[in-house]
């Protein structure tokens, strides 16, 4: 085996993957594990006091982010149409979709605040009037979770800006699709961890 | 994240040398080695400043009658009257703690050496982003400032251990302390990062940039132990920094994650720092079990005893290391049944070091000892770890656990850990690949004096703290006088502060020597050890970009005293093999 | 495994509350009613002509509760300086028809005050506050003495202010703090002897007093003016009076307080049960 | 300097005490192999003029061997340990006519409340007093853990028992004491800056003692 990697001189193969995408996913083990340290928190703190907890729709507003959850699915799709432009380079789809994705993104966020907003002013839990963070640890755990992937959204909205911006210049196309490819492998994933906090948050 | 996609773009890539500003050059520098470099000085800085905090616990629990010399060049929040006060001594026990584990030993360990040494030993030219490598540096150097300045602030520093049990950790109106806690905090979520940051550049470089030949059973147990590691970090680190949050919110907010007042739960605080601290506590010791792993085989001259099963050995280490988390809290109150669970677990986990420990053996059983400053040190961390592997027996026995638990024998299990383990073989790195970083050698006198210092004084504070935890002395204890059982243990703390004293002191000679050979030293040799490993087959020190030439491997890691090569003793890497290829050498 | 912390300790808070608050009295405030502290504005700015005195008296109608032990058993060192019937609460102190430990301060009507200058002192002695009660201007330094050899903490909880939780673990360390701005009562307590606490009133201003043993309080140096005062007690709660200082005059001023007004609401709640929400929210700003 | 364990009253403890000595010697043997086996190839093997090295990559057989004897070892020491967990910690097993005392930890003090003459807890007779315990010689002995602020650990060094008191828990905790005796509480989680006055003594009185003493208590509550 030795003279094989002689004449191959090529650096030995990993998982026959690009650096940058192994890169991301070593990346997205260690987000998993932040959700994972979130939500194994969450089920824990629930099943000690499930008393504590609202029933789903009491006090969080679940159409409206049923709907924003749509955009964030909807979204994705569109990242993977970009990419696809990318390898056939499609120039004008490229661009139409990473500005989808980005409007879609910089939506959720839009929604979110405005979710967060009518839940801080108006929300009603247990008595109090306004549902905060300070409201019991269904408060807590409601805003730290979703303002954590929130907070991951909008990395992922500047990231789509910037991928924006350089489809403007074309810099995307056959050639160069290692970027899109990343950004869109973190777009999943964030899309992935919402629809689990969707469920576990809104819907159970 | 953005870095890494820039970097996927061929943006950020930095491969011309001579262009580049000194600023780029020494300071923002994306060069491996340099990066290594800067983290050796840093740790080393804190490596001083926990030990000297451990200098003022020492003295306090030595003599807590009388005032320490010089207190009054302390705030007097600290020092009053001329004696250490119990919260600042609670600050004392926090910040050793946490700033030898975060601080000096991880990023020691991490830091300098899977950085120097990762793209080094693998044939690559560096890190796979050198610019997120870059960041994940200067991450630490805020982090270390804020655990700095935390002493300062009013209410002092973190006080509740540096396991941070909440709700001692969560309630400001229970210690005094609240902005210190959460610069800690904050500093530990920045640390998180940096160690994120690391153990992807790590774990990406060890899968994507190995030389050609270089097969993953061709790794040398340094790179392997150092990859597990990166795992480990990677795995742990967040959880940690999700749960550091939590508990920042709790101080902050005012939300009541792990306060029972609000429905919270102060075990969940535990079960989610030990699922961090118990892989911490391997991401601690495995690359320093590589460290003397390499330094065995050159100083015995022979190829690593059972190379495969020491391999295993790092990986099954890894994955138990997840589920023995428990072992921890077997006293606080969590459900007895889960006990039993983790003291099987925890018992397990000992086989793999105990492997390691008579692999070590093996390969110095019929070698050719060179007893050099780096292989004294080695043996040293082979005797030292075995002690503190003995005694953990003790803790994972629950019903004996009852017993010890909290008490100084727990101190002497980690230091033995800790202390004659992780910093014993980083001692042992730090003389050997010092030629290779540098381009001189430490003195070798000064080095032995250094290791015989260190070994004596090591002993005679940390064996005698067996004792005092079988007397029943607890730990984190400002002043022991007071307890009918702990009447008779004054002569042994005095003891044990003076050799700590003195054992502090051989540091310095350390130091000294570190330093004057940084310009006095002895020219060294690109390859002063007679090593196989691939980064002593380059320049010391290596230029940017490491090779003039990809190496390629032809061999395992250590094939030392081959019989078929008869003018030296040794057959690097990446040596045309003009001998058949080694049996079992795969 | 959960279990309702708050009742059962709420309980035995009630005992430890009650037997929380001794101090004052018999460690030396004099008969005759204190001034606020060292509170007293420098003599350069008064204008003799243009202040008086208001002096006066707290009055008590009826039987004072029986005092109970204090088991100091722990401190025999402390123990050891209460001859006869030992240690005993001391929440409700009183005799011969006056109520001591009530603080008295201006709390309208006066406009501008002179600075805070010199300090007031807070000493630990045989296991106790003294004095139990004491006023302090905002900014003032407050002079907090260990004179135990041993460990005592002082754990203020106050609501608007920061709060302090300092050691001292032998006699002679002394430790200087300060309230930035008013709020009466400032909850101090030692966590080592539960039995341990004390009162600070922090105002703005220095016109503030205590009421010594007999139940007599004297505010000096008040400029002439009309003003309300407010009396409070640890048990008994608030009370609101008015009085008229004329220059160079010395005007009355007496509040009523009856064995009746027990448990009363006290503005500060009840500061000894520190532990449980409250204390933890604002202690964490 | 007397490094010993503290004489054991507790039957616990004499479990503890013979795991603790078995787990001692066992431990010892690997400790004189192990550095005895360094010092031995430091001697042995040193370098010196022409010697080299004997070339091995290892053997199967040790492996096997020095994996097998440890996993073997351990094995039946944690399912003795294990067991033996269980008889001491699990409250299904406690036995159900044991002396109940309610102990809450709070910062710096360790409160214990009595069942009274009566041996029940909860009813009109229960008394709290401040770091003093006391109780029967020969008698099981539950004690309900609790904590008003932070984690304590109720710790008795010569009863060999320790357990965490958690702000929201009860957390049962079972032992006794074989002979009567003076001891202390110590706290052995950090507790803030007093953790290390937190103590409270133990008083084992002899079966008639104790009810003395529980009499002249009632009369002075």
């Amino acid at each position: 085996m030795a003279h094989a990697a002689a004449a191959a001189r090529a650096p030995e193969r990993g998982l026959d993957v690009y650096t940058q995408k192994v890169g991301m996913w070593v990346f997205l083990c260690s987000e998993v594990m932040f959700f994972a340290g979130l939500i194994g928190s969450y089920v824990i703190l629930r099943f000690g006091a499930s008393d504590s907890w609202g029933q789903p729709g009491e006090v969080l507003n679940v159409p409206v982010t049923a709907v924003n959850t749509f955009i964030l699915i909807c979204s994705s799709v569109t990242m993977v149409k970009a990419f696809a432009a990318a390898e056939a380079d499609d120039q004008k789809g490229i661009k139409l979709y990473l500005f989808l994705t980005f409007l879609m993104g910089a939506m959720f966020l839009g929604i979110q605040a405005y979710e967060y907003t009518e839940l801080i002013l108006h929300g009603e839990w247990q008595g109090s009037h306004g549902f905060t963070p300070q409201a019991g640890l269904y408060g807590a755990t409601f805003f730290t979770m979703t303002g954590f992937h929130g907070f991951h959204v909008f990395l992922g909205v500047v990231c789509l800006g910037w991928a924006f911006k350089r489809s403007l210049a074309g810099e995307w196309g056959p050639k160069n699709t290692h970027g899109l490819e990343v950004l869109g492998l973190y777009w999943h994933f964030v899309d992935l961890v919402w629809i689990i906090l969707f469920t576990i948050v809104y819907l159970i | 994240m953005a870095t890494m996609i820039a970097e996927a773009t061929g943006q950020a890539i930095l491969t011309e040398e001579h262009k580049q500003s000194f600023l780029r050059k020494y300071i923002f520098s994306t060069d491996h080695k340099v990066i290594a470099i800067q983290f050796l000085f840093l740790t080393l800085f804190f490596l001083m400043i926990g030990g000297f905090l451990a200098m003022m616990m020492r003295y306090q629990i030595a003599w807590p009658d009388q005032p320490i010399p010089l207190g009054g060049i302390f705030p007097e929040s600290m020092v009053a009257s001329g004696y250490i006060l119990p919260e600042f001594y609670n600050s004392l026990v926090t910040m050793h703690g946490s700033i030898m584990v975060f601080l000096a030993i991880m990023p020691m360990l991490v830091g300098v050496y899977a950085n120097y040494l990762i793209p080094l030993q693998l044939g690559a030219h560096d890190m796979a982003f050198p610019r997120l490598n870059m960041y994940s540096f200067w991450i630490m150097i805020p982090a270390g400032i804020l655990t700095l300045s935390s002493f300062f602030v009013i209410g002092g520093a973190a006080g509740a251990g540096w396991t941070l049990y909440a709700p001692l950790s969560a309630r400001p109106d229970l210690t005094g302390v609240a902005l210190g806690q959460q610069m800690w905090l904050a500093s530990v979520v920045l640390i998180g990062l940096s160690s994120i940051f690391g153990s992807l550049n790590y774990i990406t470089t060890v899968i994507n940039m190995r030389a050609p030949g270089m097969t993953w059973f061709r790794m040398p147990l340094t790179v392997w132990a150092l990859f597990i590691t990166a795992i480990l970090g990677l795995l742990a680190m967040p959880v940690l920094s999700a749960a550091g949050i939590m508990l920042l919110f709790d101080q902050t907010i005012g939300t009541s994650f792990f306060l029972p007042e609000g429905g919270g739960q102060p075990l969940l605080w535990q079960h989610l720092f030990w699922f961090f601290g118990h892989p911490e506590v391997y991401i601690l010791i495995l690359p320093a079990m590589g460290f003397t792993s390499e330094i065995l085989a050159v100083g015995s001259r022979k190829p690593i005893f059972g190379y495969k099963a020491m391999v295993w050995a790092i990986i099954s280490i890894a994955f138990l290391g997840f589920i023995v988390w428990g072992h921890h809290m077997f006293q606080s109150g969590m459900n007895p049944a889960l006990g039993l669970t983790f003291t099987i677990s925890t018992l397990f986990i000992a086989v793999p070091s105990a492997i390691k420990t008579f692999n070590w053996m093996g390969t110095m059983w019929r070698g050719n000892l060179k007893l050099h400053t780096p292989m004294l040190f080695a043996i040293g961390f082979v005797a030292m770890f075995a002690i503190g592997g003995l005694s953990g027996i003790f803790m994972a026995s629950t019903p004996v656990d009852i017993y010890i638990h909290d008490t100084y024998f727990i101190v002497a299990h980690i230091h033995y850990v800790l202390f004659g383990g992780s910093l014993f073989a980083l001692f042992g790195a730090i003389y050997f690949w010092y030629p290779k970083m540098f381009g001189r050698m430490m003195n070798e006198t000064l080095g032995k004096i250094h290791f015989w210092l260190t070994l004596i004084f090591f002993n005679l504070v940390f064996f005698p703290m067996h004792g005092l935890g079988m007397v029943g002395m607890m730990r984190r204890i400002y002043d022991a006088s007071g307890y009918r059982h702990l009447e008779g243990i004054a002569d042994t703390n005095a003891l044990i502060t003076w050799s700590a004293f003195a054992l502090y002191a051989s540091g310095f000679l350390f130091a000294f020597n570190f330093f004057w050979s940084l310009w006095r030293g002895k020219k060294a040799a690109d390859n002063p050890w007679d090593a196989t490993t691939l980064e002593w087959q380059t320049p010391s020190p290596p230029k940017h970009g490491n090779w003039a030439e990809v190496p390629v491997v032809y061999h395992g890691p250590h094939e030392y005293s081959h019989p078929g090569v008869t003018d030296k003793d040794w057959l690097a890497q990446n040596e045309r093999p003009d001998v058949p290829s080694p049996a079992g050498g795969h | 495994m959960r279990l309702d912390l708050r009742n059962s300790s709420a309980a035995m808070f009630v005992a430890l509350g009650i037997a929380a608050c001794g101090g004052g009295g018999d460690a030396g405030s004099s008969g005759g009613g204190d001034t606020g502290g060292g509170a007293a504005p420098p003599a350069a700015t008064i204008d003799p002509a243009t202040v008086g005195t208001i002096s006066g008296m707290i009055n008590f109608a009826g039987d004072a509760p029986a005092m109970r032990a204090v088991d100091m058993s722990g401190e025999p060192d402390c123990a050891a300086a209460y001859t006869g019937g030992g240690p005993m609460t001391q929440s409700v102190l009183a005799s011969g028809g006056g109520l001591a430990n009530v603080f008295v301060y201006l709390s309208g009507g006066v406009s501008g005050a002179p600075a805070a200058s010199g300090a007031v002192t807070l000493n630990q002695e045989n296991c106790r506050y003294a004095p139990h009660v004491l006023g302090a201007q905002a900014g003032q330094d407050i002079q907090i003495t260990n004179s135990d050899n041993l460990l005592h903490n002082i754990n203020a909880s106050p609501t608007t202010n920061r709060g302090f939780n300092i050691s001292q673990p032998r006699a002679g360390i002394t430790s200087t703090q300060k309230f930035a701005s008013a709020e009466v009562m400032v909850p101090v307590r030692c966590d080592v002897h539960g039995w341990m606490g004390a009162y600070i009133g922090v105002v703005d201003h220095p016109y503030f007093a205590v009421s010594g043993a007999n139940g007599s309080f004297r505010i000096a140096n008040v400029p002439a003016g009309t003003y309300t005062a407010t009396a409070w007690h640890e048990e008994y709660g608030e009370m609101t009076g008015s009085v008229t200082v004329t220059a160079g005059g010395s005007a009355d001023l007496s509040f009523d307080y009856s064995a009746s007004m027990a448990g009363a609401d006290v503005p500060l709640g009840e500061p000894l049960v520190v532990g449980h929400d409250g204390a933890h929210t604002h202690a964490g700003q | 300097m007397d490094w010993a364990l503290p004489p054991n009253y507790s039957t616990h403890g004499v479990v503890i005490d013979q795991l603790f000595w078995i787990i001692f010697w066992l431990t010892a043997a690997a400790f004189v192999l192990v550095e005895g086996g360094l010092l031995w190839f430091i001697f042995k093997y040193r370098s010196r003029e022409g010697q080299k090295a004997h070339y091995t990559h290892g053997s199967n057989k040790l492996e096997v061997i020095w994996t097998a004897i440890p996993v073997l070892v351990f094995a039946v020491l944690g399912a003795y340990s294990g067991t033996k967990w269980a008889e001491i910690k699990n409250a299904s097993g406690f036995p159900p006519d044991a002396l109940q005392f309610q102990v809450v930890g709070k910062q710096f003090e360790w409160n214990i409340t009595y069942p009274g003459i009566d041996r029940q807890l909860g009813t009109a007779d229960d008394f709290t007093v401040l770091n003093q315990f006391h109780f029967p010689v020969n008698e099981d002995i539950v004690v309900n853990l609790e904590s008003e602020d932070v984690i304590h650990s109720f710790f008795i060094p010569e009863l060999r028992v320790k357990s965490d008191a958690v702000p929201g828990m009860v957390i049962p905790v079972w032992f006794d004491s074989r002979q009567a005796g003076e001891f202390q509480i110590a706290c052995a989680e950090l507790c803030g800056l007093g953790h290390y006055r937190m103590r409270a003594s133990v008083t084992v009185h002899e079966t008639a003692d104790y009810e003395a003493w529980l009499a002249s208590q009632a009369t002075a509550q």
